[in-house]
């Protein structure tokens, strides 16, 4: 498949360019309420080269793009292997999805003479996220982290029009996310210090050659502090419930499917790729330190998500017990030989993007209808807004990870991992996280279905299928991987095999 | 070796320290975005103490001459940097107006009380 | 007349469908053809093995016809009519079509040829016969059935743990003689003797047949112990324990029979009496002893239920029992009273009478075996018979102090199967050739010797002279109006016991277990977040997360650096 | 042609598809819930020959990964599930007019959700049936815990919400965090989850204390066994619908618990690892105890349901105890007594159902002399008692038999012994509700009422001429429970 005829030599750039390009014309091409087309044009457009990206690296591998004709490793690199390209994939995808979405949410959650803004800073954050994936310079990757970061607190910021905290949430997270940036930053000096080199491959082959010394371990625990925050690792999530909670409905659904996935992404190419030497920084206090963080995560998030009072809230906390499932796969991926552990945390980062994506897509057309999506008001919704409703028990299923849906693929992946390197606790801990995603599942199954209807005078009939249809089309594409997993695992498990090939 | 060479080392981890100690310890927000930007310039200095070599010059080509001169890349990265920890001021500063807008404080607690107020009267 | 070709329990079966689908005189009709034609195929039926039947992996033999079966078939055709006949007049359905079941289950369990197909009847036995036993609708019969009920399922599942362990031990299951060496047979001996009614386990028979209807009694006494008499005889043939079994059941039950009030137990307990001869005689084992028992065994049906009858009028007529409510009947129920006291003559073995010609049989067997002190306990025992059920019966129901009850005869029809019986009674006492040519083992035995005659008859009088010398110097014990303890009481306290401690504290703990561990734990692990719960407040949102980050570095440092 | 196993998952798939497109033409869809189960009957019938034959269906859905698949087979033990459970739909689709109409209305609320979870449940069931691997048992063992749920909380009332939590939460919280467990660590020991006769672990390399773990994972794992400590689900479930106490709780949902304990001893443990493992050990001695326990709180229960899902507890536990036991007498009692079972058992639900329809009665104090008012229906739970206590004429015997000449070939006294107990013990809590509805007087000021409706009745007769009809030919069944294992 090659559709983009002589543009295909220079897919990776492409995959930057043309949000970014989208971006910066949007506020003058596109004003008012154009700026969506516009918007949803360049999307498009990028889940189209990020899919023919995918299929040409399945295809033939990696791809080096030299930026600006340098010669490496002295010029910015953009580097994209099997696991970007699926992470890229992602985040347009969903991207793609949730940009048709937000032209009905954010028709009433913005103010219209910030519509311009509003996409542009979108378009943006999805350069920043893709940049982030697809380059192979370390410091460009802080750039990267720094351009979507900052996009995103405006847009948290833009929910203040539905609920003012909104400011507080995006101040407060600009703040740590300022910090964790910093620590990244600090450890990319570091290693730069210590190697002379910014470029990924180079910095691996170098640091292989050298003897780790304290600088270097200094750069992997500042490493790991920023990236864990960046993650929302318990217990650096705080900044995260507040934040997806009164973000924007879109913005929410976009943050949740790939803001921290991203972040992740991170950690898999340092840990795996750029650090992965003779000691490595998986070394054995901080898989403990990593596992035990993930560990309390699956458990104190589920936990806590089953008292919340939202389903924003609650979906929230889910996200930062699913991330716990996520890092745990990660952190002791290396001495799962099989792969097993590695290709649940990526499945695992696919399934979860789709549901959670979905959830929060669900949760915005609450709001929409109801101004609102705490649970007394959404007393008997099951039976007068169902296919929403559905929509929020399916994805929910799919938190549980029951079978046929993707949660219950990439669980079983992570699970068999933990017990082929010999975890049976950290396994047992996923599996109360199941039990205690149920918990909170039910309880909205139990708000929506069993609870008389509340009147309050809203209106309170079904959601436009301008907003249906792409929370269906995640929840749904959770459930088709769910019966019909095959394909992905395949590409899940190359990648996890290309990833600890590189530790080898 | 002299715990002095290491000056710059020193002075970046303090001035880091004390952002980071503005950014905590402070109510008001516009002095926690300060402490923010505090901290954020200690990073530069430890970039730019990474170019640092004795004696040299200027990383400015000339035709003929061989001079040793400072590692130009750090200056090159810290420039960008400068850009981003210019932006996040600005965005910062824009939320902090938005909250003064809202709330017509910029006193973190302040902001607090209004909202469990606002929950309270909601609930 | 003889028809081939059907199973005659079916017929019963049959009957018993129809019955219970007709009302009055239409259902009379079918009550009392059923046992008629049920024996024209019981006559048809061939020697040996038929109706075998392959039901999954197991193969029953649903008839297996002998001398010992067909006189067993043919004892209990007999007597579902005589019973049939003496309830026709009541229009108590559930007790009619239960009975038929009943006499089927029996018939069935005597025609069994293998253990499996005799387990099938036996409980369906006990299964009916618990509905003749409820059917009754007396006050007590309540409480009363289920212990019956339990005792006959505890039977059960005695044969059913008997016959697995038998059949385990790679025995086959054909219906035969059983020694007690084989893995299992104790077993099916405790089954067999729960039913016959052996000491300690015999609390059932006293404590039931009392509580049934006037008419269920009827049934009730003819078939379950019977069955239980039939089984021994079929598997136990001269197994030694069983004559000293039988020689404790032929003596306690008189001490309790004499001081008991209610009639109709005192005819219980003198069943139980009876039917230690017949375990006497199958224990002797000896062809003589085996007939002696067989013939008992046909002869106490018809006298026992002959007398069960004539108290069963008693108590339709005046809706009592017991012997300080009753006496003085015999000038309004004259030929009550006469037949009752040919049924108490049979029974206390007076020659001429039915159970003279059996009973010493089995005496004789043991006199032939040497075993002199058990002839004495007979002997005594037989004494106490003439006692209780000879003289006590007949005396204090019809005799005695007249108590101006209101008295009539009974309906006819009761009447009619009274008569048949003491016809019966004296047919065979008088002519006991045609019962002996039955018997399964060809036996000359001669009853009306000298010897026999008056033995028997000086035992008679000098047991008729104690009486009398009793009664007039007033030592003979009073009847009271009081229950007598029996072993009985200890499961019958002990289970309202356990009962009221399961409902009791056993009920609370385990309920308020659950809601503990279901409910409240739960509630309190994932109940929703309250208002008044710790939350996170003021500026402590951004001081405790940049807190944790930097601790979060520092853990990270040391790992790292120290780790 | 499309193949037949698969044609029964698709038929009740459309079934529970029907009644939401047929919600404006509730004739339509009376018919339809009636000829639905019509058609899987046949359906499931047609492959019996072929089972019988001991020949092979197989069909392979979906390929997910080396070694995992969604496939399904039809050997005898599913047959005999499948078939308990399609024919049982039918009759309880009927009784489900006559329960649901009477009391809540001719078009009641959720009435498409009613149906359609329903079909369901069934198509969990027969998928559970016709599993070839785990992974697939697995996902229809979830699919009927979760389309179970809003049957069970169908009321809406504040007790069907925290029953239904218990409910959810004890069979999902099992089967997640033990099942597949267990499920998990075979895999990594056999490499495959595909069932084979004689057990995938029989052939691994695992150490005995490896399968004693996982004896003890995958039989209280699978939690709809009810085996102690995981019985509570089952009296909880009783606030559902009687209709869907009777199907579910008597025959599907309880039986895919024992089916799913059945299978994994026999294809995947295998019985000869079973036989002497200490985990076998833990199991037997935990059912025994469950059979009594649960006998022994029947007997303080007054709400007729309870004392009926008490009843259920024990019976299953006599499954669990037979597949653990493991002698083949014993594994085919226990695949006997699931059909055997459930007859005797739905006859008496559907009675407790007639009751409750003719009178609103559900105390069995409240049910002395109801005999005399409404007699087919307690001849029927007369019938269906004696059947569950397992004796004859009623097919509860046979299976009961089996299981105890499986116990004795075993030499396991102690666990005969809780048999036989146990029999004695479902005397005593089943046998006074039947004697005293024909034989106690009824109490004062008892309602003036008769017999249930005939489209109740009907059903009821039928199961309990099953039960008679089984004990006579238990033929197909018995046939089926002797190729098992």
């Amino acid at each position: 498949m090659n559709f983009l005829g002589a543009w295909s030599h220079h897919l990776p750039v492409l995959l930057v360019l043309i949000p970014l390009i989208g971006a910066v014309l949007s506020p003058i091409v596109a004003r008012g309420s154009r700026g969506w087309a516009w918007a949803f044009l360049t999307m498009v457009a990028t889940a189209t080269v990020a899919l023919e990206l995918l299929l040409r690296i399945r295809s033939s591998g990696p791809i080096s793009y030299p930026l600006g004709g340098w010669n490496l490793p002295f010029g910015i690199e953009l580097y994209v292997d099997l696991l970007s390209a699926i992470i890229a994939l992602v985040v347009a995808g969903v991207g793609l999805v949730v940009t048709f979405y937000a032209r009905t949410s954010v028709r009433f959650e913005i103010p219209d003479d910030r519509f311009g803004f509003f996409w542009s800073l979108w378009l943006l954050a999805i350069t920043g996220l893709i940049g982030i994936v697809i380059t192979g310079d370390a410091f460009n990757l802080y750039v990267m982290l720094e351009i979507s970061s900052l996009t995103i607190y405006g847009l948290i910021a833009m929910g203040r029009m539905r609920d003012r905290r909104a400011l507080t949430a995006a101040f407060n997270y600009l703040i740590l996310g300022s910090i964790g940036a910093a620590f990244i930053l600090i450890a990319i000096g570091l290693l730069y210090s210590e190697t002379g080199t910014l470029n990924m491959a180079d910095l691996h082959r170098r640091l292989g050659a050298i003897e780790a010394n304290a600088t270097i371990r200094s750069a992997r625990a500042f490493l790991l502090a920023g990236l864990g925050l960046k993650m929302a690792l318990f217990p650096l999530h705080l900044w995260m419930p507040a934040a997806y909670s009164r973000a924007p409905s879109a913005v929410a659904g976009l943050l949740a499917a790939t803001a921290t996935k991203v972040g992740i992404y991170m950690a898999m190419r340092f840990f795996y790729t750029v650090l992965a030497t003779d000691e490595g920084i998986l070394t054995a206090p901080n898989v403990l330190i990593l596992s035990g963080c993930a560990g309390a995560a699956i458990v104190f998030g589920s936990a806590t998500a089953a008292r919340q009072r939202s389903l924003s809230l609650l979906l929230a906390f889910s996200s930062v017990a699913q991330i716990g499932y996520i890092v745990l796969g990660m952190a002791i991926g290396h001495s799962d030989p099989t792969g097993y552990a590695m290709t649940g945390s990526i499945l695992h980062i696919i399934s979860h993007a789709l549901m959670k994506g979905g959830l929060f897509l669900c949760a915005g057309i609450f709001i929409w209808r109801l101004g609102t999506n705490d649970f007394d008001q959404l007393a008997g919704i099951g039976r007068r807004m169902p296919w929403t409703s559905a929509a929020v028990v399916a994805g929910g299923l799919g938190l549980i990870g029951v079978p046929g849906t993707a949660g219950f693929i990439s669980k079983l992946f992570l699970l068999r991992g933990l017990f082929e390197s010999g975890h049976p606790l950290l396994a047992v801990l996923v599996l109360t996280g199941s039990v205690l995603a149920a918990i909170y599942t039910w309880r909205f199954v139990e708000i929506a279905y069993l609870k008389p209807p509340v009147e309050n005078g809203l209106d309170h009939s079904e959601a436009p299928l301008g907003m249906l249809i792409p929370a269906w089309i995640l929840i749904g594409a959770s459930l088709v991987i769910g019966f019909y997993p095959g394909p992905i695992i395949e590409i899940a498990s190359e990648a996890a095999s290309t990833l600890l090939g590189g530790s080898g | 070796m002299n715990p002095l060479d290491l000056f710059n080392h020193w002075a970046f981890v303090i001035i880091m320290m004390v952002g980071l100690y503005a950014i905590i310890s402070r109510n008001n927000l516009v002095k926690k975005v300060l402490g923010l930007g505090l901290f954020q310039t200690g990073i530069f200095l430890m970039y730019i103490t990474l170019g640092f070599k004795h004696g040299a010059g200027a990383p400015i080509l000339q035709q003929g001459v061989e001079a040793t001169y400072a590692n130009p890349l750090p200056h090159v990265l810290i420039l960008t940097a400068i850009v981003v920890s210019l932006s996040t001021m600005a965005v910062a500063l824009a939320i902090v107006i938005g909250i003064r807008e809202e709330y017509g404080t910029v006193e973190a607690d302040e902001v607090a009380r209004l909202d469990s107020e606002a929950q309270e009267a909601g609930s | 007349m003889a028809i081939e070709g059907f199973h005659p329990s079916f017929v019963f079966l049959i009957g018993a469908v129809v019955a219970a689908l007709t009302r009055g005189k239409m259902r009379s009709l079918v009550m009392v053809a059923t046992p008629i034609i049920s024996f024209a195929f019981l006559r048809g039926l061939p020697l040996g093995d038929s109706f075998v039947f392959e039901i999954a992996q197991w193969t029953l033999t649903f008839s297996h016809r002998d001398e010992l079966s067909w006189l067993f078939g043919l004892l209990f055709h007999l007597a579902a009519l005589l019973a049939v006949i003496y309830s026709l007049h009541t229009r108590n359905r559930m007790e009619q079509v239960s009975a038929l079941v009943y006499a089927a289950s029996a018939i069935g369990a005597v025609l069994a040829g293998d253990l499996l197909t005799l387990f099938i009847w036996w409980e369906m036995l006990a299964l009916s016969s618990t509905f003749v036993v409820f059917a009754g609708r007396q006050r007590r019969s309540m409480a009363i059935g289920l212990r019956y009920f339990a005792f006959q399922i505890v039977s059960g599942l005695c044969l059913l743990t008997g016959i697995l362990l038998y059949s385990n031990s790679g025995m086959s299951l054909e219906l035969g003689r059983l020694d007690l060496t084989t893995p299992g047979t104790m077993w099916i001996l405790l089954a067999f003797g729960i039913k016959a009614g052996f000491p300690l386990v015999h609390t059932w028979i006293v404590d039931t047949y009392p509580a049934a209807s006037a008419t269920g009694t009827v049934f009730l006494c003819a078939f379950t112990t019977k069955t239980a008499v039939y089984a021994l005889a079929r598997c136990f043939p001269g197994t030694e324990e069983l004559i000293i079994i039988g020689a404790v059941m032929t003596c306690f039950p008189i001490f309790y029979a004499i001081i008991e009030n209610d009639l109709r137990k005192v005819l219980s307990y003198s069943m139980i009496n009876q039917i230690g001869f017949m375990v006497v005689g199958i224990g002797l084992g000896t062809e003589l002893a085996i007939n002696g028992a067989v013939a008992h065994a046909f002869n106490d049906v018809l006298f026992k239920g002959l007398l069960f009858m004539s108290m069963g009028a008693v108590l339709h007529v005046t809706g009592k029992s017991r012997g300080t409510d009753l006496g003085g009947l015999w000038k309004k129920m004259p030929w009550t009273t006469g037949l009752c006291i040919v049924g108490a003559a049979s029974i206390s073995a007076v020659p001429l009478f039915s159970g003279f010609v059996s009973k010493s049989m089995v005496m004789a067997a043991a006199v032939e075996q040497g075993h002199t002190w058990l002839w004495l306990i007979l002997l005594f025992a037989s004494a106490g018979v003439l006692e209780h059920a000879g003289i006590k019966i007949p005396y204090f129901a019809f005799f005695a102090h007249d108590r101006g009850l209101e008295g009539r005869e009974p309906p006819r029809n009761m009447l009619l199967a009274m008569l048949l019986g003491a016809g019966l009674c004296i047919l065979i006492g008088c002519r006991p050739d045609l019962l002996y040519s039955m018997l399964p083992y060809n036996v000359s035995f001669e009853p009306f010797t000298t010897t026999h005659v008056l033995i028997q008859i000086q035992l008679l009088l000098f047991a008729s002279m104690a009486v009398v010398v009793l009664m007039k110097t007033g030592t003979y014990p009073p009847e009271l109006v009081k229950e007598n303890l029996d072993v009985d009481v200890i499961p019958r306290l002990g289970g309202r016991a356990l009962l009221g401690w399961l409902r009791g504290t056993f009920a609370q703990v385990t309920t308020r277990l659950s809601i503990t561990v279901l409910e409240r734990i739960p509630a309190a692990i994932a109940g929703p977040r309250g208002p008044g719960q710790w939350q996170l407040s003021s500026n402590w949102r951004l001081v405790l997360p940049g807190l944790l980050l930097v601790m979060a570095l520092l853990a990270f440092l040391i790992a790292n650096l120290y780790g | 042609m499309i193949s037949l196993p698969l044609l029964a998952l698709l038929i009740p798939l459309v079934g529970a598809l029907l009644p939401w497109l047929l919600r404006r033409s509730p004739t339509v869809r009376n018919a339809v819930t009636l000829l639905i189960p019509l058609l899987l009957l046949v359906t499931v019938v047609k492959m019996v020959p072929t089972v019988l034959a001991q020949e092979a269906i197989e069909v392979t859905l979906i390929s997910v990964g080396p070694g995992l698949s969604f496939a399904l087979e039809v050997d005898a033990l599913g047959m005999l599930f499948a078939l308990v459970s399609s024919s049982l739909w039918l009759l309880n689709s009927l009784f489900s007019f006559g329960y649901m109409y009477p009391i809540h209305g001719n078009s009641f609320e959720g009435q498409e959700r009613y149906w359609s979870c329903f079909s369901l449940a069934i198509l969990a069931a027969i998928g559970i049936a016709f599993s070839a691997n785990l992974l697939t048992l697995f996902f229809f063992y979830e699919l009927m815990t979760f389309s179970t749920w809003p049957l069970v909380t169908h009321s809406k009332t504040a007790e069907a919400r925290r029953s239904g939590r218990i409910y959810l939460g004890i069979l999902l919280g099992s089967s997640t965090l033990l099942l597949l467990t267990a499920i998990i660590w075979t895999w990594i020991i056999t490499g495959t989850l595909d069932f084979s006769p004689g057990g995938i672990l029989a052939s691994s390399d695992a150490t005995p204390g490896q399968i004693s773990m996982l004896i003890v994972l995958f039989f209280f794992g699978a939690g709809k066994s009810a085996i102690f400590p995981l019985h509570q689900w089952l009296p909880r479930a009783m606030v559902a619908p009687t209709p869907v106490s009777a199907l579910l709780h008597a025959v599907a949902v309880v039986k895919a618990g024992v089916f799913t304990v059945l299978k994994i001893a026999t294809s995947v443990i295998g019985t000869d690892l079973l036989i002497g493992s200490w985990g076998a050990e833990v199991v037997a001695w935990t059912a025994a105890f469950t059979i009594l326990l649960a006998s022994l709180i029947a007997l303080t229960r007054q709400q007729l349901k309870e004392r009926l899902a008490y009843s259920t507890i024990s019976q299953l536990n006599y499954i669990v105890l037979g597949a653990v036991v493991a002698f083949p007498a014993a594994i085919e009692g226990a695949s006997l007594h699931i059909a055997m079972h459930a007859f005797g058992k739905i006859t008496l639900f559907f009675a407790a159902g007639a009751i409750y329809v003719a009178s609103r009665k559900t105390s069995v104090d409240e049910m002395a002399g109801i005999g005399r008012r409404m007699p087919w229906t307690m001849t029927a739970f007369l019938i269906g008692t004696v059947s569950v206590i397992g004796l004859p004429p009623m097919c509860g015997m046979w299976s009961k038999w089996l299981l105890a000449e499986g116990m004795i070939a075993a030499h396991q006294w102690a666990f005969l012994g809780a048999l036989l107990l146990s029999s004695l013990l479902s005397i005593a809590y089943l046998m006074p509700i039947a004697l005293r509805a024909f034989f106690a007087a009824e109490s004062e000021g008892s309602s003036e009422h008769g017999e249930a409706p005939w489209i109740c009745r009907i059903p009821l007769l039928l199961s309990a001429a099953a039960c008679l009809v089984l004990f006579l030919w238990p033929g197909v069944f018995a046939r089926l429970a002797g190729m098992v294992g």
